[in-house]
């Protein structure tokens, strides 16, 4: 039961259009959302969403570029490994405030 | 695949997304990216890329979906539950509108290029010389290996980074303990990751030699592996190693600097990354298993996070 | 259309009217046991019914090795799973009985 | 073997022996400082035309490193300045009392910045760019981090987003030209809405990471609050590489579709940079926050020498005055930082009021910090000097009399909150406060002389124009139309 839109929008497009608007709800989100943890979520989305546009246009007729596909693998890589990064220093960050609570939070202050 | 099944897939995976990034509990949003990134993978089955779609459900999905937790979790027990928090009217209205007409301009630019896959063919009449049938680890492996080797790096370095953040008098130590603190759940989560373990240290190593012709590789293997490593590390099957010890130390830099000794070997055959004819293949399953393993121990300590003080194991066993 | 395919029809019906009715018990149950009640044991059985028509479609032995140890695999994680959940609901509801502006620790 | 692969190679193989020699590594970078700058020198003397392409895989395929005169320049001054951050930071741990942790990754980080940049400047692969721009960009976060946890959070989220545009523009082009090489995308290159909004994304991308006013909000805090090692190499080499893949964007892959007002757009910011960076840092009255609004003034003069290079048939002059100025920079800045730390912590304050005896205190940084100030400012005969007069002689021959004048406000705004450091050094010790004695003169050591070679060479830079005026040219985009041909894919 195929509908007639393939005519009108290929798979590929399809995909591709869902990641520009992968990338935009993310980057809506990065903007709206206050807490860096959330907004570190957004900014997976956003790289989702890019790698999809990747991925859907390299999508021929009967085959996928293998090109787009690489980069994609290492795009991931690269975001899970900034995205590790980014988590520890949000916890780091609200460790140091919680111990230094009473006292001035030194990590705001520039080093002498 | 029919156009009705990708068309409801997509829309799926702008509902989750949605959901994931805008529901007020931190631990919901969480659940709903990871299930977001699970239909990302059916996505990317639905465009042919089985590579990508491992890629994207064990790191994209998996592991991002455990560091998050985590993370919650710590920030949690110092108070700070992650919950969405509205922004000012005014601020959400420019941003809709900015990121509205952003998306109309760039469905406008995706929209005006065609789908096809124009360097498959130049990568198809290359394979034959690799002697290897997968045509992504032959991006990944042999055309883009450079990209590859200093992809390694990044994943090393950002693992120096997270250590960076341990506090004064942590160092050199362990993690902070992800496992259970309940005995009963401990003891269940350990009979689990006792099973696990060697079985995922099997799949992975499928999974690399595997890759050589069919989807897989040391990216995906390594996150399997490195899903082993944490299953057995929350239930207390291995202990979590002092970010000191020698032989992590060198399970961390051994696939990164197998690489980059094999690519400047091939200078001795005419450039760096150049693989003798006939000996690639065999070159690049070396890289893939030396890879895969550093790449499981990185991510599973990525996960695990910095060294805290008095982060002591009742078993410290070494793991790698 | 010959028998396999009507088999391989079969099973997946089945085992998807497992899952709806598996999903509907976590929706519509009250508390954590019993939404796990719910979920572990239809979806169990609908994880096997849909992994045995697969076996079937794929036609292989090896095939239906590999999707076995596929469904052994989902099914002791399904289990380990189900069985941490259910203890931090108790620990969590002793917590609740113990003083009730508990606040909220841990994983939920 | 080549200088283009070791200089990426080198100093992932010293990070790699850092961590496994543990607290010992940072031995290491007595081999390191001297290795890398033989290298650099060696691909500096390079023929005109080294290339070659990675693994031997043809374009559009492959990746193909090349020795323009931009990527020579750029890597002997990032040698230069983080072998000399690295002695200093040998002799002067920058590490928070205490933070053993600190002190150990700080050396695999720097190396992984160092082998970020050199990939960075060599490469030509877009994609490949890509992820050396997150090699340098993770160090410098996680060595900002060192000083400033709220600050480098701040600086890793905005780089992050940065790091996703560039991306995007990346994947739009892949998927227009099925090629990320500059090369290839200069003979192809259409002013169509893909190509357009691809370039867009990256540029707004990389000025980010380049920190061009008014994207330059996350650097004055990171670079003012981490440690003066981590300060210098921030200021001297992250910004730059943002900064280069630019002038590969704009002059090479798509020098066909910029226009002349976009090209006035960046020109405009520069200019605005150079004035907002010179007030803002006029205004600050703590020492370090000084020197990296100083640093958002100096990234304005790269970009307003966009517009110069693009205006005129014969961009030699605006070229390696624009090179030039980014080398100048690169040396005089870290010099700055590294006596700057090195200043405040003899003074144990942070603000440029508590400078004063320093000048008989420890004359050897002083001197230092001066002969920064000197470059920074464009005096003659410093390297700072050649390449803002090498701006400015192209500004007045085209006619750019807007261009000119920021110029030369720039450098009177310069003198002015420069000399402000400066002069409070010479003035007499306020009072006789408790810290006096710790005001002795300071024992010359490694960490004295690091950041006074680094500005020598700033000032010496002056004297060699004409050489460097010509290696800039090497293989630039407008000089010949690309000498490498990369034969088409089979």
């Amino acid at each position: 039961m195929d509908l007639p839109l393939p005519v009108l929008l290929s798979t590929g497009h399809l995909y591709a259009v869902t990641g520009a608007a992968l990338v935009g709800l993310g980057l809506y989100a990065f903007i709206t959302l206050r807490h860096p943890l959330r907004q570190l979520l957004a900014v997976n989305v956003v790289g989702a969403g890019i790698f999809l546009i990747l991925g859907g246009l390299g999508r021929g007729p009967d085959a996928t570029d293998p090109f787009p596909q690489a980069l994609v693998i290492t795009g991931i890589v690269v975001a899970v490994a900034l995205t590790a990064f980014g988590a520890a220093m949000i916890v780091r960050q609200a460790q140091t405030r919680a111990a230094a609570k009473p006292a001035a939070d030194d990590n705001e202050n520039p080093a002498p | 695949m029919t156009f009705a099944f990708d068309l409801i897939l997509c829309l799926m995976i702008l509902g989750t997304a949605a959901i994931a990034l805008f529901v007020r509990d931190a631990l919901a949003a969480i659940a709903f990216f990871i299930a977001f990134g699970n239909l990302m993978g059916l996505a990317w089955l639905g465009l042919d890329a089985v590579n990508v779609a491992l890629a994207e459900i064990a790191i994209g999905a998996g592991v991002t979906g455990v560091l998050l937790i985590l993370a919650r979790a710590r920030l949690l027990a110092l108070g700070d539950a992650a919950t969405s928090t509205g922004s000012p009217l005014l601020l959400r209205l420019g941003a809709l509108a900015a990121c509205a007409g952003f998306v109309v301009l760039l469905a406008a630019a995706v929209l005006s290029i065609p789908p096809e896959s124009g360097l498959d063919r130049v990568v198809a009449p290359l394979m034959p010389g690799l002697g290897i049938e997968n045509r992504v680890t032959g991006v990944l492996l042999a055309f883009r290996a450079y990209d590859t080797l200093l992809e390694s790096f990044v994943l090393l370095g950002a693992l120096v980074a997270v250590w960076s953040l341990a506090p004064a008098g942590a160092w050199p130590g362990r993690p902070a303990d992800p496992g259970m603190a309940d005995a009963p759940m401990r003891r269940v989560a350990g009979t689990f990751g006792q099973l696990l373990l060697p079985v995922a240290l099997v799949m992975a190593a499928y999974l690399v030699w595997a890759g050589s012709d069919l989807p897989g590789g040391a990216f995906q293997a390594g996150t399997v592996l490195a899903g082993g490593l944490l299953v057995a590390g929350m239930g207390g099957t291995i202990g979590l190693p002092s970010s000191d010890q020698p032989l992590l130390r060198a399970a961390l830099v051994l696939g990164p600097v197998v690489f980059l000794a094999i690519g400047l070997a091939g200078v001795a055959a005419g450039g760096l990354l150049v693989y003798p004819a006939g000996l690639a293949k065999a070159l690049i399953v070396t890289i893939e298993y030396t890879l895969f393993l550093s790449i499981g121990v990185t991510l599973a300590l990525l996960v695990a996070g910095p060294p805290m003080p008095g982060a002591s194991d009742p078993d410290p066993e070494g793991k790698g | 259309m010959s028998w396999i395919d009507l088999a391989v029809l079969a099973l997946l019906g089945a085992g998807l009217a497992f899952y709806a009715a598996g999903s509907l018990g976590f929706l519509r149950f009250p508390d954590t046991a019993s939404r796990l009640h719910a979920l572990t044991k239809a979806d169990n059985l609908g994880l096997g019914l849909v992994a045995l028509a697969a076996a079937i479609y794929g036609g292989s032995l090896a095939v239906a090795a590999k999707i076995a140890l596929v469904w052994l695999f989902a099914v002791i994680a399904a289990g380990t799973t189900s069985q941490l959940l259910a203890r931090r609901a108790r620990l969590d509801e002793a917590r609740l009985d113990d003083a009730d502006s508990a606040p909220d620790g841990g994983l939920r | 073997m080549s200088p283009l692969d070791l200089l990426m190679a080198a100093p992932l193989g010293f990070m790699a022996a850092a961590l496994m020699l543990g607290p010992s590594g940072r031995w290491l970078i007595l081999l390191a400082a001297p290795l890398m700058a033989g290298l650099a020198l060696w691909l500096a003397l390079l023929p005109p035309d080294a290339a070659y392409l990675v693994g031997q895989w043809d374009l559009p395929l492959g990746i193909l490193l090349r020795a323009d005169g931009v990527a020579r320049l750029m890597i002997l001054a990032t040698a230069l300045v983080i072998g000399a951050v690295g002695l200093h930071a040998l002799a002067e741990p920058p590490e928070k009392p205490g933070h053993a942790a600190q002190a150990e990754t700080f050396w695999p980080l720097v190396y992984l910045m160092w082998a970020g940049a050199n990939a960075g400047f060599l490469t030509t692969d877009l994609f490949n760019l890509y992820v050396t721009l997150e090699m340098v960009s993770l160090a410098a976060v996680a060595l900002a981090a060192m000083g400033s946890l709220a600050a480098a959070l701040r600086y890793f989220m905005i780089a992050l987003l940065g790091s996703l545009a560039y991306l995007l523009g990346v994947a739009l082009t892949v998927a227009r030209y099925d090629t990320v090489d500059v090369i290839l995308l200069a003979q192809v290159a259409e002013a169509d809405l893909a190509t357009l909004l691809a370039l867009g994304l990256m540029t707004a991308g990389l000025l980010i990471k380049a920190a061009l006013f008014p994207m330059h909000g996350w650097l004055p805090p990171a670079h003012a609050a981490a440690p003066a090692p981590a300060s210098a190499l921030l200021s001297a080499i992250a910004v730059k590489l943002g900064f280069v893949i630019l002038v590969r964007l704009w002059f090479e892959a798509f020098a066909a579709v910029t226009g002349p007002a976009a090209l006035h757009v960046l020109g405009g910011l520069g200019a605005a940079a150079v004035i907002y960076g010179s007030i803002q840092a006029m205004r600050q009255d703590r020492l370090k926050p000084l020197v990296a609004y100083s640093t958002v003034a100096q990234v304005g003069y790269l970009f307003l020498a966009f517009p110069l290079v693009a205006g005129t048939v014969e961009p030699s002059g605006a070229w390696a005055g624009m090179t030039l100025h980014g080398v100048a920079h690169m040396l005089a800045k870290a010099a700055m930082f590294l006596a700057a730390g090195l200043m405040l912590k003899a003074v144990a304050g942070d603000r440029i009021a508590d400078l004063g005896g320093l000048a008989q205190a420890m004359p050897l940084t002083v001197t230092a910090f001066g002969l920064a100030v000197v470059s920074l400012m464009g005096l003659p005969p410093s390297g700072g000097f050649t390449a803002k007069f090498l701006l400015l002689s192209a500004a007045i021959e085209q006619g750019a009399f807007l261009y000119a004048g920021v110029l030369v406000i720039g450098g009177l705004l310069a003198a002015v909150y420069l000399f402000r450091a400066l002069s409070a050094c010479f003035a007499p010790l306020a009072g006789a406060g408790p810290d006096t004695a710790s005001r002795g003169p300071v024992t010359g050591g490694v960490q004295a002389v690091a950041p006074l070679a680094l500005a020598g060479l700033a000032i010496v830079m002056g004297f060699a124009g004409t050489a460097l005026v010509d290696v800039s040219a090497i293989e630039a985009p407008w000089a010949t139309p690309t000498v490498i041909q990369p034969e088409a894919a089979p």
